[in-house]
């Protein structure tokens, strides 16, 4: 997948290969425009990957090649163990979850799961969260705070699961539930958004005391074309209701509503993932580090005054 | 206007009452017949609100603003309304017809936002309140519904009074974005703490809670009840439709629905929702009980058959 | 339903009935003799249910006409308000509850609830629990834990219902979440068996702190005719495996594994109902108020003692 | 026999192991060939052996006794058994033949009743252990196994040792009657002071784990594993089919039908089991994991697929 703004640079790219091509052939000596032409290239995709509107951010965050919860797991920690089911009815696909260490540090971590094809996808079921799967979240931040394991959230949904069963067995509840239970754990919470953060399907496991963005994230209270269907009855109007409802990192940051924005490299999280690694590695523990400071009753009043001053109104 | 609708009328004081508009009655229209939303019967209208908006054929329960609620559910002029003066704001930027909008709604429902908090008498108790008014922008929760429920939940547990939240929503207000989708975390935090205050907290779901405000404060009472017929859930019927590309049956995420499936402690008809209301009370504030209230108890129940 | 045993006493009172009405007809004067064969019935009465035999109990306890959970909610109780639902997939009509109270004092009850006809089964499943029955009432004692109300539970199930849901949802976590919850729950929870006690699905919510017995109520570790199908091969033997497995109230408080007998009316609670409901009132505020004179630390070591030196062996 | 077998002799003071033969090792019988019980095939008893008695073909998990699983699981020479003292008394009077076939079995296994507890090191880990054995009376719990388990789990949080208990058990023993079902509460009180202690307890499940096990200490581990193929369940089979009145699935109430149920987190052959048990131990306890667990773990795992 390619975005719009990215085809100039994706040209010049290419240009400059074929470039490459002819100098290496020997005949004419072009290593000079060649240079040229790379710092242009450098410009222009700084230039491009700096000025991303919004709904380029929705879609660099949906991004096929996007990493998933599954690869920080992988490349974050030093091990993972994964822990399945919810102890009440399944075992959800679509959330993944376990045991995880840096070092000697022992965490819980979990997060939704997107597939990385079509057949994953129906098994994660596009990382859309069924009760089960939140049920399963909450057993396991429980399990965390037993053993004063702290918490990390890795969030990736479109939304929590609309399905018939999905109701039928509670998903508000479910939802409540969850929030509730983080906003009362006794152990710290770390909460990355790394792709799509889709309403009431993320918040369930994203209310941490840290709440940290990929750049090129987003996380909204409707999905664009949710918003675009509701307020101009045309779904095609996402781009516009993504300018309008304030998803990305930057207007969230400068509102309060999240700590901090992790930096991707030019061109998102999978093209240089070694570095987007290391960059969420290195923000997980520098925010642990600050939570682990917290006595318990500082950090159970810490996180109730974030979320108590978050909201826009006047008063009288 | 009969009787019941006079009675909230009582619970303002005479001078604003009477004053500027913000805080009197919805007009009432002068047709003398309402259709019943439920099957479409016409009803006289006096009997309508004497019936309190119940449908004596189908059993619908009709909205009702947050104003009739305190009429329905409060002892006659114990309410004293808290948090009055918290007006919404724009924070994305949408600019001036939503501000139109929210202009209107205030004026149509004498509401700042889409909830009305304070406290009253329930029976012999004191409680603190929390209704939710559909008619300001289909109930939807944005930085004001947080606030104030989280100040009302924060003050039943400063003053140990049980809390008592009507919901009806259609969810997070889209306007307000990511500061809508926060409220979630500010409620139930002060549920939280009210709990840790041994305090009780009683939600009664109103038709219809969905979305945001299911997924939030109206999940987690201590006592869940709800109105016969409501609708509750998270996602939405259209949006399950299309998911699953079929149609949905029609008691689908009604109260009913969600007693059988476990949410909810006991759907009750308006006509027993203070009552119940009381019994409940009862149980958390024996010493507050009347006598009377056990032993004239016409309702007594054992186990549903 | 008339026990093998009571056929003596029904035919005397039979006879003594006919002669009742012949002296009443005025012809002849009776009432010596009526007056001696009514202190004969008496004796008899007395005879027969003093010395009923295990399997006797078993079949009093099975009686149709037994009172049930929903009986002794209604008449012990002041008030009762039945809560529904384990608010994860369910409400289990098998085990219902609710808050109750006697004057001030409130509890959270509940119980296994058999029906009392047919079609009153079919709904309750015959009192034989589902997983979400269970954790309904884990649910249950977990709200009167955060208001620090007692807990009352009655016990009358054949056993925890053996179906391809119950077992898909989890029967065996379910009980032992709730044996779990039970023996860690910081309230006193009074055990009062009304009927059957039947094996796992009873003890579901019956560790309580005090574990009271109905005089003609039998708890065991196996249906009589399952025990006798293993041991025999042969079910029709149940009343050979109920003399066997040490199911009567007497038995088990010989043997400290129960605290008390609640003795019953002459042939069963249902001959005198008032009476009945008196004595199991009588036994729940008695025991309360022992309980309720411990301190939380004191209440926590003495269920944990009283269950830990449970068992039968011996030690080189 | 071959060196699976020889390895839990070594676990034994050799005195002990050479002595009365309360604790030698279950005789072998002399024919070279087993049948698979998962698919018939035979399988040359060396092979099947080496095999940790895990059939190639069809990956059937044969039974082990309590003995072979200190092999299987813990190192060489480190499990001290504890707790030796405790037999099985008679109640409920059962008598002569109950009695006889206890005596039978206690020969046959080498263990007083239906586990055996003690203490080890798995990989560096210093754990305390009850490996549960179905060729004693099915596995099934009276009072000295409830007794055990008990109090190994009090020794874990006494000592702060993590707890380890695979399960392998009908049920509760019936010839106990109530004394039997008590030991669930007992075992499930001793969970909640080992979790209250903060000490780690992770179950194995093996064949069978059902009825009165699975209702108690199986049900409620911090990690839950299973063999392969292991039948998990209150009720049994024969009982569910007799009333639903049809046949059940073959896969019904397997490890692997009781993962994709939410109630076990991860199914792990045999091969594999301790090797994952140290990973497991490793989050629990750090300090004490080797560098090489984690660089040279060929076995690290991303989310499954
Ligand atoms: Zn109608
Ligand atoms: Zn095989």
């Amino acid at each position: 997948m390619i975005l719009d703004v990215e085809k100039p640079l994706l040209e010049l790219e290419e240009k400059i290969l074929e470039l490459i091509k002819v100098n290496e052939s020997g005949k004419i000596d072009l290593s000079k425009e060649i240079k040229a032409l790379e710092k242009k290239a450098r410009e222009l995709k700084k230039d491009i990957y700096s000025n991303l509107t919004p709904w380029d951010r929705v879609l660099m965050a949906r991004h096929p090649q996007r990493l998933t919860t599954g690869d920080y797991l992988e490349a974050v920690f030093d091990d993972f163990f994964e822990l399945h089911g919810d102890r009440y009815y399944s075992d959800d696909a679509a959330l993944v979850g376990g045991l995880a260490s840096i070092g000697d540090q022992t965490f819980m971590v979990m997060g939704h799961q997107k597939g990385k094809d079509t057949k994953e996808n129906l098994k994660r079921n596009f990382g859309m969260v069924a009760p089960d799967g939140f049920r399963k979240a909450g057993r396991l931040m429980k399990l965390a705070e037993k053993f004063g394991y702290p918490v990390v959230t890795f969030i990736d949904t479109p939304g929590a699961y609309p399905g018939i069963e999905a109701e039928e067995r509670g998903q508000f509840e479910a939802i409540s539930k969850n929030i509730a239970l983080m906003a009362g754990l006794d152990v710290p919470i770390i909460t990355v958004i790394i792709g799509e953060g889709g309403s009431g399907g993320a918040l369930a496991i994203a209310a941490g005391d840290r709440i940290l963005m990929l750049e090129n994230s987003i996380y909204s209270v409707i999905s664009p074309e949710g918003c675009a269907s509701i307020i101009w009855r045309d779904a095609s109007k996402a781009s516009d209701a993504a300018n309008a409802l304030g998803l990305t990192g930057e207007f969230l940051l400068k509102n309060g509503l999240i700590d901090e924005i992790i930096p991707e490299p030019l061109g998102g999280v999978h093209k240089d993932r070694e570095k987007s690694y290391f960059a969420v590695k290195e923000a997980i523990l520098r925010n642990l580090e600050m939570l682990q400071k917290f006595t318990l009753e500082e950090l159970k009043n810490y996180r109730y005054d974030k979320y108590r001053k978050m909201g826009s109104f006047t008063e009288k | 206007m009969n009787a019941f609708f006079d009675k909230f009328k009582t619970n303002k004081p005479a001078a604003e009452a009477e004053g500027e508009g913000k805080v009197q009655a919805p007009k009432v229209p002068s047709d003398l017949w309402v259709k019943c939303s439920g099957c479409d019967t016409p009803i006289y209208r006096k009997v309508f609100e004497e019936k309190l908006k119940v449908c004596d054929k189908c059993g619908f329960h009709h909205k009702l603003s947050s104003y009739e609620r305190i009429s329905l559910l409060t002892e006659p002029g114990s309410f004293e309304e808290l948090f009055t003066e918290i007006l919404p704001a724009d924070p994305l930027n949408f600019g001036e017809e939503y501000m139109t909008k929210l202009a209107a709604d205030q004026k149509k429902t004498n509401l700042n936002d889409a909830v009305l908090t304070g406290k009253a008498k329930v029976g012999e108790h004191n409680v603190a309140l929390g209704f939710m008014d559909f008619f300001f922008r289909g109930g939807s929760m944005g930085s004001v519904v947080g606030e104030k429920i989280t100040r009302i939940l924060e003050y039943g547990a400063d003053n140990r009074l049980p809390v008592i939240i009507a919901t009806c929503s259609g969810g997070a207000r889209m306007q307000e974005g990511v500061f809508s989708l926060m409220q979630l975390v500010k409620t139930n935090a002060a549920i939280n703490r009210l709990g840790e205050a041994g305090v009780p907290y009683i939600v009664i779901m109103t038709d219809p809670t969905t979305a945001g405000v299911a997924a939030s404060f109206a999940a987690i009472g201590d006592v869940i009840l709800a109105e016969p017929g409501a609708i509750i859930g998270f996602s939405g019927r259209r949006v399950i439709e299309q998911t699953i590309r079929q149609k949905l049956p029609p008691d689908f995420q009604s109260a009913e629905f969600y007693q059988k499936h476990g949410f909810i402690d006991k759907v009750v008809h308006r006509r027993m929702m203070k009552k119940t209301l009381v019994r409940i009370l009862n149980f958390f504030n024996p010493k507050a009980k009347k006598t009377e209230d056990v032993v004239a108890e016409p309702e007594k129940q054992t186990v549903e058959v």
